[in-house]
């Protein structure tokens, strides 16, 4: 059973991904599994310089899902260079840096900053829906997303991965507007805007008012943009939203991703990454499929 | 410090007081390991629940490799922890934390106050005896049943209530300069209400003794990757409390 | 404790309505509760000519949510005046004609049809994912959704609340589109569209592919976008997604909302209604509120 | 037919077969309206879930109040609620549906397959002594438990499993001609397989037998308002499986 897979040019054991903001940078999880059987690392989104992030509570509950408000707190790209990514050579899984900028510039800035031995692709986050700038202003229009991948292609020799927001009227158009401007592949989706309010207090549960839906009720929306941009484009697609399971990272991949990210099953439990890629394997046994790859894109529709 | 993942069975589950639970779990590793003030982050047994609920450890037996925890009913996830049974398999993520600093010489004080109390707890079954002092507070005598989980080899053990419907009427802040001016306290341990733990700090600065606070924040990952359970520290700056700490030196944090 | 309300001038005696949808034609519950204790009834979209829906599944689970794919099966005007109507008017309880068009000029058609006595406001559904026409296509273009709302008030006599789709960049532009347009009221928001596939088979599970999501998954998009659009428009909102519980209606009123709707709820219990409106009262007298419209849009940031 | 949300304690949950589970419950209400080929809409017992479950009455005690059901674990609900333990409390939407015609006068003739059995087990509860044939099918001799369950005062149970492991090897369906032959047969009522219930159905015709089967579709209400379980008419447009069915005239559904 082959579990490998080569996604736009990276060699990955599996293609279970952790999903950015949901794993730190990596070796934070290295006494809760081996690390060197998660099939790549997509670390905290990276500024230029540190970003701080949000005042007041940055994560709520709601039904099967999670609202964060984090805002991006990030130590910068210069202690990643310097702390974490050393610390990551020890371990054979490769580095997506997760980047953002406050403006087209500092995304090229940044991309530049990040193209150094040991990051295996970028991921533009051009979809936060968290932070007043570098966030989904930049994903919600499709010529200001092709704008932010140009420049970013512009400024590095690294695999660009560009993250959209689902936050949008038609997901396609933005897909197709970031092919063309030179995106090597495209994840999907970021987290769905959305609001929890405390009735007794009334006031809104999370510090920035709105925060991020994540987890298994934004499932079916992902899957849906999966399949829509899947139509759309010609380049490889990561996909997530809510998979907890096995049979959910094959759902994903049958509608048309080459790979997935796990986030919020993370947070509920830090071994989720090692049981869903476990399960997938036992599900590709238990329904004949010799190569996980050839699972991608099958929806018989 | 890493915890782990562990599945516990249920050993004892029982109300102590109006809203107020202790349940007993087997989690042989956890007891091992677990250290006064750090916590266990508790799967709630609902698929549609996906966030832990971090709670203090109030006690171990690790001979018998049993965790002990208290807990307050006071939302969804712990209604429902509420509702689990003895024998019923429940999910931990622990130990987790840092853990208060019990000096190999000198005397403990110990501050808690409502559920706060219980990683003060902990902490006095850990001491030696005679070396700690404990000063617990509650609304009223409904949440004096605390005071008979704490073992009778402690220094002295001081109750009050807001009411006055048990022990001294008032809050545990008001009784700490007499306990600080005897002059024998080297470490202070506080976790409670915010501004019981400021009056503490401040109260133990007054008399140069070191204190220790544990700070609550909502909490998503509790492994010190999702940020989301930040704390300012007064350098400037964060610190996750699921994992710098949730015990601080006072000095260090903004209370 | 006041329990009444008016919504844009329909007088009802709670501000819990049945959804769209989720509550038949009314009569189909009169033995599940007393029916003119429910605010009022929006029975399920009527069109100009009787509807067949779509073929195949037409409805799934996913996690704390429900995709369904009816495609708007109706019976049709005609059927619903000459039957449904007088067997409705034995009951104290206004009725909302929720209403479809396969045009903009059919949309005014279906309208004129419907204004007759019994019929206490109209609300147009320019937002349903599951039709290729008469759906969702009117309700992503502010333009459209314009001429849509235009063209049906210029045909009614009746309030028309309009409600719009989710699946928009941004919903206050088509707020603010429908309200000068002379809309009487907004509701929002109609399902999220979405997507279940059966790994084992490699089919979607609907048979229309994709449908809409609705249920407590989506609430946390619901409340954000009613705490948008009461900042965008100054006509009167009805807000729905999600709602299970009287808390989960008073957060919906303190985000803004005049009245709810309760729809996946029925499915899940057919004394759901009844339950919520309960509670809600129950919540108003444990919060020292002495009228149900007084926390509408007092969220405090 | 109006059903009615009531909630019941579990008396009695065990396995019958490999993944088939019997479930007692007391539904005082339920079990005194309740008729052969109606269902219980079954709330499963976990927030994320939010459709109710259908599934057949398999025989009612209305004098204790008791109905029963069995079912197969085949998904995430039924795998939750063979999880439910005795002394559980289960929330059931029911009685709804059609049921099945048990004539006054003659004989009837039930045949069913698979978890499709239970409606027919009920039906042969309720018939008179002596009135009713049965033939069943199931996979092989791990599923022939169903045939304890009926009652001795049947005219004929006749068993049926694809691998011939127990009864007569083969489907249901080609024991049929030999019962109908007979010519006492007043009536004909089928649960089981699609392709089971067309052929039945067909039999049923060449004799001039009139014949009832009961359908299956995903149900959002149950109740007949959301449209999402419907079955074409012969006469053109749709039932609602819920309302108009489970259980229908052979000559009236599209099989
Ligand atoms: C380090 C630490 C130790 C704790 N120890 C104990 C203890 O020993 N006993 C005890 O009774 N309580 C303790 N708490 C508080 C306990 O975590 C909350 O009361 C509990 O999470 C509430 O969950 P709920 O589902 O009932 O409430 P809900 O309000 O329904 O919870 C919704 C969300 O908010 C979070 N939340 C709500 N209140 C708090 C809070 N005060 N602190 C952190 N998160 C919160 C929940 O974890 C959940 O994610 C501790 C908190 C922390 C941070
Ligand atoms: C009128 C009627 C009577 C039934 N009686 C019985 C019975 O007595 N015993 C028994 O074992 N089964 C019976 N079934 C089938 C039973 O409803 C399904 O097996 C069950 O709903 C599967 O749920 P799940 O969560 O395990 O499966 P999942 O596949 O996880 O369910 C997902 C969704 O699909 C629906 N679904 C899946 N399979 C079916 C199906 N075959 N029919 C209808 N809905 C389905 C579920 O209700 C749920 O909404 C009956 C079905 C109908 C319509
Ligand atoms: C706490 C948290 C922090 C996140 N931070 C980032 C981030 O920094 N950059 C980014 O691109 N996505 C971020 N995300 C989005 C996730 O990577 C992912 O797209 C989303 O959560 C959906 O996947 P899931 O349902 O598996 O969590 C974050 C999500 C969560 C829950
Ligand atoms: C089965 C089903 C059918 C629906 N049919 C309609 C409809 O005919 N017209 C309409 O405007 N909305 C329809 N809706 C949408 C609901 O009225 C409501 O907007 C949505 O479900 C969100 O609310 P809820 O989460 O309370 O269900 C339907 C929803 C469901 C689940
Ligand atoms: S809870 Fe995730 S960093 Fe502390
Ligand atoms: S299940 Fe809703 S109409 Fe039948």
């Amino acid at each position: 059973m082959n579990m490998t897979v080569e996604f736009c040019g990276i060699k990955m054991k599996s293609p279970v991904i952790a999903a950015s903001g949901t794993f730190g940078y990596g070796i934070e999880y290295k006494d809760y599994m081996d690390l060197n059987q998660v099939g790549a690392i997509s670390v905290k989104g990276l500024g230029l310089t540190p970003w701080t992030g949000n005042k007041g509570v940055r994560i709520a509950e709601t039904a099967s899902g999670v609202l964060n408000c984090i805002g991006l707190e990030n130590p910068g790209v210069e202690k990643f260079l310097s702390y974490y990514l050393p610390r990551l050579k020890s371990y054979d899984v490769p580095i997506i840096a997760n980047m953002v900028g406050r403006n087209v510039e500092e995304y090229g800035k940044t991309a530049k900053a990040l193209t150094v031995p040991g990051v295996s692709a970028l991921e533009v986050n051009i979809s936060c829906p968290n932070v007043t700038n570098g966030g989904m202003a930049f994903g919600t229009d499709p010529k200001v997303a092709a704008q932010v991948t140009a420049e970013v292609k512009r400024n590095t020799t690294l695999p660009v991965i560009v993250k959209l927001s689902p936050n949008v009227t038609d997901i396609t158009a933005v897909a197709r507007a970031v092919e063309e401007a030179g995106a090597d592949a495209i994840s999907l989706i970021n987290t769905l805007m959305g609001m929890a309010i405390d009735a007794r207090t009334r006031r809104p549960v999370l510090g920035n008012v709105t925060g991020g839906l994540s987890g298994p009720a934004i499932k079916p929306v992902a899957l849906r943009m999966v399949w829509q941009v899947r139509k759309a484009v010609h380049i490889p697609i990561c996909g997530m939203g809510g998979i907890m399971t096995g049979t959910d990272a094959a759902e994903f991949m049958i509608a048309g991703a080459d790979t997935v990210q796990v986030g919020t099953a993370t947070l509920a439990s830090p071994n989720a990454i090692p049981r869903i890629t476990g399960e997938l394997r036992k599900w590709c046994e238990a329904n004949q499929v010799e190569d996980v790859n050839s699972i991608v894109n099958t929806l018989k529709i | 410090m890493t915890g782990m993942v562990e599945k516990g069975i249920i050993i004892r589950h029982e109300k102590m007081g109006p809203d107020i639970w202790r349940m007993v779990i087997s989690l042989p590793l956890t007891a091992k390991k677990a250290k006064p003030g750090q916590f266990i982050h508790v799967k709630i047994n609902d698929n549609s629940r996906l966030l832990r609920r971090p709670i203090s450890i109030a006690g171990t037996a690790p001979g018998k490799g049993l965790v002990e925890i208290l807990y307050r009913v006071v939302g969804s996830g712990t209604q429902l922890m509420s509702e689990m049974k003895e024998g019923d398999t429940i999910d931990c993520l622990g130990p987790l934390g840092t853990s208060f600093t019990i000096p190999e010489e000198g005397e403990i004080l110990g501050v808690g106050g409502g559920v706060g109390i219980a990683p003060i707890l902990f902490t006095a079954r850990r001491a030696k005896p005679g070396q700690m002092t404990v000063v617990i507070g509650g609304r009223n005598k409904d949440e004096v049943f605390w005071k008979d989980l704490f073992p009778k080899t402690l220094k002295q053990l001081i109750v009050t209530t807001d009411d006055g419907s048990y022990g001294i009427k008032g809050f545990t802040v008001s009784v700490l300069p007499d306990v600080m001016k005897q002059g024998t306290v080297r470490q202070v341990a506080v976790c409670g209400p915010g501004i019981m733990m400021k009056k503490t700090a401040e109260i133990a600065g007054e008399y140069g003794v070191p204190c220790e606070v544990s700070l609550e924040r909502r909490m998503g990952c509790g492994t010190g990757t999702c940020m989301a359970c930040v704390c300012d520290r007064k350098a400037g700056g964060h610190y996750k409390v699921c994992s710098d700490g949730p015990v601080f030196d006072a000095a260090e944090v903004v209370l």
